[in-house]
């Protein structure tokens, strides 16, 4: 949101009153509902014991849980430094105008679309070594690669996946961020003699920074809560090699039907997110607050 | 100089095109052979080129109902979520008041919530209310990650609209409905085009919600595809079949968008 | 209507309080406007900010309590693990402590 | 510091088949070492475009640039060593403002003490010492075009310094201390200042010669004097002035020249055919009907600017505008006067070509 001085309206409230109830309805009840499993053991809906912090204990002791947790954070490290390069080297290799930019685009942003498990199928199929052409071209290059059988393979097939499917966002991202720039800056700084690396370190990443900002911020979060394709492509095997967080409690939740632990877990996992959240929607409020005073162009 | 910059430059971009492109050719070419030749030889192209997948799933009602289900809810779910939308983004962007910043930021952490988190109270909550297995169910529960969305989207795209053009309207005499629906929406059109884009998107592709609110009557095409396991193994070239034909309407619809993707992601800071 | 959500005491009484604050801080802010001020917190922050960075770190000085609490049961070689109403009030100091000084 | 050559032409289209297909329309001029230029035109007349080509940014679609004799028509700007400064603000928004201007000394490894030397110098010239340290993102759109100018007159050693509108951003007041200023930098460092404007003000009271564009061509290249005196085209006499000069379609047969069936006697001798007289609102004397050589003119508006007087005339169906000092005694509307048209101030054109 922008920062300008905007009329003070309280009956605005009224406009943004059926979003509320929508995101209420779906956000706030179930919260609610969750907050209250998690005090509870539940043995079936007439049989209800109040158990008071005992399952965030257990939650918190969990080892498994440390595991997801750990697993989880190396894998969104591992996105963010794979991607945000790839995306930005990928927007600056994109073509500006043409139907060659049209087509480049469109191509890009595929991946995208697919849904989440297709994207699990597909990579399912491109990486088995006996009918998949990843699988079995490494196969042939004599590399004993099985994403189902050995766990840095599965952990490295689900990084490539995520980077297949996910780097266009950034790359769309930041091409966008680089169309906004004007002609003018580049002619400037060809007559100010700036070297190519000049160029992109001066106008093209301080002027992409905006954008890049909710790259990271969107590749963070998304990467924290990816379930489906790894859930379609490994099952969080082999072993709990790529079990991560969603994984995991949707496993203690739908498949244990563990409901006050899963409630517990769920209310952990949102407080992490909260905090996450709050840390980077202030720091791009700043960074946007900056860039307003330092404002026209 | 210019000209060998160049080449490395494009040079890397069709090595990514190629490797963007590769895993889904793989799936379209499983797609036309049949799970005998996928099982026993290995082809770039189709040894024995075949319809029979895609016939399977077009007369299949288990197959075909999928998309059916998916599609009604996705629509369902992108006219809810503009609809309610609208409005909140152009309080956003044109008024301040009590809490605004605070609502934003909530709105906000619920496009970042993993719905794993609130999956068991939505079972409970849609049985209670007897909406399980509908397709409104699962347009409802997609409402918690793509409303945000939408107002984040168009609030930008608000934003950049001058706010003289509201004041000009309302000395004129306009009315805020009719302003809004005869001056105003045309000027954004591109970015309602926008956010309806990203709401069929998220709510096409996501799983996990719409697989726990369904059993029968409204199964999603994305289910359906998780079960394919049958007792005579995977039946990998109708799994290929079913995904190829997934891809199809996001593909079609970037086409269509293809112009505002780049800028709709810059404005609405999705 | 509501047995769904599988209602308790305490929780129900949890939610109320937050309510509770949210309408005073409605009131409050209605009654005298904030303004952004810098305190201890790294950033410049309104009421309402304060209250929300309170109550998050209030949950997690809770949540780490209740993990460590076998911790610290073993290393103070206690009867039992300690109260979870030792946490809470620290939380709650932290909690008026950042309202007033973040 | 150099001389240049143009003798060029440029299109934006592959194949241009017609003169509206150039931008810029075949031309040749020079501009001499350490002269103020000043390229003065509409939007769209491609001031801009000849503005790029000269900096490199542009390579012309036909014919070459030289510089000092050396064609450079396919060098870089950084071969050309030529500065520009755009029409909007360009600033390197991580860098302070001493960075901003030190940026293109340090892109020609310059030594360091040099750079700080003559980054001081230009921000004293500029009024700016006092900002050096800060953030330039922080600053306002004219300190930004500030900074922009500094960047473009820190190198001492360039063959030119470009300027593209470079005062569109700046409020009146300001924009008038900086043209002064830019004057004196061009007296100091005797510097080639090519000048891109489409206010006329500007454009006379910055250069020793004005170059005055239409629709892709140059039409006249001249002293702010020769401009005004004798505008080679009658699009230059309309441009100029405020307002512009009046024109008064005649006729010319063996040997006599006519205005709306009056006969008048020419100073000069003039081929035979349709010919249009122009005449500078300054030189257009109003005289007591039925002067000779007067034409006969009715009083449409006489309006008082402040400085001098406009009186608005219908002559022969045409509408001609003149200016009278101050004091004088203004005719009422509706009057009939006389006005003397021809006079040594007096141009002849043909086919919007100066002749005489």
């Amino acid at each position: 949101m922008s920062v300008t001085t905007k009329p003070v309206n309280q009956k605005a409230w009224f406009l943004i009153l059926p979003v509320f109830i929508c995101v209420a309805f779906s956000a706030i009840l179930p919260l609610m509902t969750v907050v209250n499993y998690s005090v509870q053991d539940i043995i079936s809906p007439e049989r209800r014991v109040f158990v008071g912090t005992e399952w965030f204990a257990a939650v918190m002791r969990d080892e498994d849980l440390h595991a997801a947790l750990w697993n989880q954070l190396k894998f969104s490290g591992a996105v963010l430094l794979v991607e945000i390069p790839l995306g930005i080297a990928l927007a600056l290799s994109m073509p500006a105008a043409g139907w060659k930019a049209s087509a480049t685009l469109v191509i890009v942003a595929l991946s995208l679309l697919i849904p989440w498990n297709v994207v699990g199928t597909i990579w399912q199929i491109f990486g088995r070594a006996d009918i998949g052409l990843m699988g079995a071209t490494l196969q042939r290059l004599g590399i004993e690669y099985s994403y189902t059988g050995d766990a840095l393979h599965a952990w490295l097939t689900v990084l490539l996946m995520d980077i297949w499917h996910w780097t266009p966002l950034v790359a769309l991202l930041a091409y966008a961020g680089l169309r906004s720039i004007p002609d003018a800056y580049y002619h400037a700084a060809r007559i100010d003699g700036a070297s190519k690396f000049a160029v992109f370190r001066y106008i093209q990443l301080p002027k992409m920074r905006g954008v890049l900002m909710i790259a990271v911020l969107l590749r963070f979060m998304d990467s924290f809560m990816i379930y489906t394709e790894p859930f379609v492509l490994t099952g969080g095997g082999p072993g709990n090699a790529t079990t991560f967080l969603s994984q995991y409690l949707t496993q203690k939740a739908v498949g244990q039907f563990d409901l006050g632990p899963a409630a517990a877990f769920s209310l952990i996992y949102f407080l992490i997110i909260l905090l996450f959240c709050f840390v980077l929607y202030n720091w791009m409020q700043r960074l946007g607050q900056t860039e307003k005073e330092g404002g026209h162009d | 100089m210019t000209d060998r910059r160049f080449k490395k430059r494009t040079i890397f971009l069709i090595a990514y095109l190629i490797f963007a492109l590769l895993p889904i050719y793989w799936m379209v070419n499983m797609s036309f052979k049949t799970n005998q030749e996928i099982l026993s030889s290995f082809s770039l192209l189709p040894q024995a080129f075949t319809w029979d997948n895609y016939k399977t799933i077009f007369t299949d009602e288990s197959w075909y109902s999928g998309y059916i289900n998916s599609l009604i809810y996705v629509a369902i779910n992108t006219t809810i979520s503009l609809t309610v939308a609208l409005p909140a983004a152009y309080a956003f962007s044109r008024y301040s008041f009590l809490g605004d910043k605070h609502v934003f930021f909530w709105l906000l952490t619920n496009r970042m919530t993993p719905p794993a988190v609130f999956l068991l109270p939505f079972f409970q909550l849609y049985t209670t209310v007897g909406l399980m297995d509908t397709h409104l169910a699962v347009a409802l529960a997609h409402l918690l990650f793509n409303v945000p969305l939408a107002v984040w989207i168009l609030e930008g795209f608000m934003s950049g609209i001058p706010r003289e053009i509201d004041e000009t309207a309302y000395i004129d005499g306009y009315s805020f409905p009719r302003f809004f629906i005869t001056i105003f929406l045309p000027l954004i059109k591109a970015g309602v085009g926008v956010a309806a884009f990203f709401c069929f998107m998220f709510s096409w592709v996501e799983l996990l919600l719409a697989r726990t609110l369904t059993s029968v009557n409204a199964k999603p095409i994305v289910a359906t595809m998780t079960r394919t396991v049958s007792a005579s193994g995977m039946d990998w070239a109708t799994l290929a079949a079913a995904g190829v034909l997934t891809i199809v309407p996001g593909a079609i619809v970037i086409w269509f968008v293809r112009h505002y993707i780049a800028k709709g992601f810059a404005m609405g800071r999705v | 209507m509501f047995e769904w959500m599988a209602w308790t005491t305490p929780v129900a009484i949890f939610f109320t309080c937050i309510v509770l604050m949210l309408a005073g801080m409605t009131v409050w802010e209605l009654k005298s406007p904030t303004t952004m001020r810098k305190g201890f917190l790294p950033m410049a922050t309104t009421r309402g900010d304060r209250l929300f960075i309170g109550l998050l770190g209030a949950a997690y000085i809770n949540l780490a309590f209740v993990g460590m609490a076998g911790w610290i049961t073993e290393w103070l070689s206690l009867e039992q693990e300690p109260s979870i109403w030792i946490s809470f009030v620290v939380s709650m100091v932290w909690l008026v402590w950042t309202l007033r000084k973040g | 510091m150099s001389r240049i050559d143009l003798d060029l032409a440029h299109s934006y289209k592959p194949n241009p088949q017609e003169d509206g297909d150039y931008a810029l329309l075949p031309l040749k001029m020079s501009f001499e070492d350490g002269g103020a230029y000043a390229l003065l035109g509409p939007s769209g007349c491609g001031k801009t475009t000849m503005l790029n080509i000269m900096s490199g940014l542009l390579v012309p679609s036909h014919g070459s640039v030289k510089f000092d004799g050396q064609d450079m028509t396919r060098a870089t700007p950084q071969q050309r060593n030529i500065a520009q400064v755009f029409q909007f603000p360009v600033i390197y928004d991580t860098m302070t403002v001493a960075e901003n201007l030190a940026f293109p000394l340090k892109n020609r490894k310059v030594p360091a003490h040099q750079i700080q030397a003559r980054v001081g110098q230009i921000a004293e010239m500029l009024e700016m010492s006092h900002q050096l340290d800060m953030r330039a993102a922080g600053l306002s759109a004219d300190q930004k075009q500030k900074i922009s100018l500094g960047r473009g007159l820190v190198r001492p050693d360039v063959s030119a310094v470009l300027f593209d509108e470079p005062l569109t951003v700046i409020d009146p007041h300001l924009k008038w201390q900086l043209r002064r200023k830019l004057k004196q930098i061009h007296h100091e460092l005797k510097l080639t200042l090519i000048y891109v404007t489409h206010d006329q003000v500007e454009a006379l009271t910055f250069a020793d010669q004005v170059v005055v564009m239409t629709r892709g061509k140059v039409v006249q290249m001249g002293t702010p004097e020769a401009l005004f005196e004798r505008p080679a085209h009658t699009f230059v006499g309309h441009f100029i002035g405020s307002p512009g000069m009046n024109f008064l379609p005649a006729n010319v047969a063996e040997g006599a020249l006519s205005v709306g069936g009056l006969g008048l006697s020419a100073d000069r001798e003039l081929p035979a055919g349709e010919i249009k007289l122009g005449i500078r609102p300054e030189y257009l004397r109003l005289v007591p009907v039925g002067a000779i050589g007067a034409l006969p003119a009715t009083v449409r508006q006489v309006q008082d600017i402040g400085t001098y007087l406009l009186v608005t005339c219908d002559v022969a169906g045409q509408t001609l505008k003149a200016r009278l000092a101050p004091d004088a005694t203004p005719p009422a509307v509706g009057d009939r006067v006389g006005l003397q048209v021809l006079g040594e101030h007096t141009c002849y054109y043909k086919n919007e070509e100066l002749m005489a």
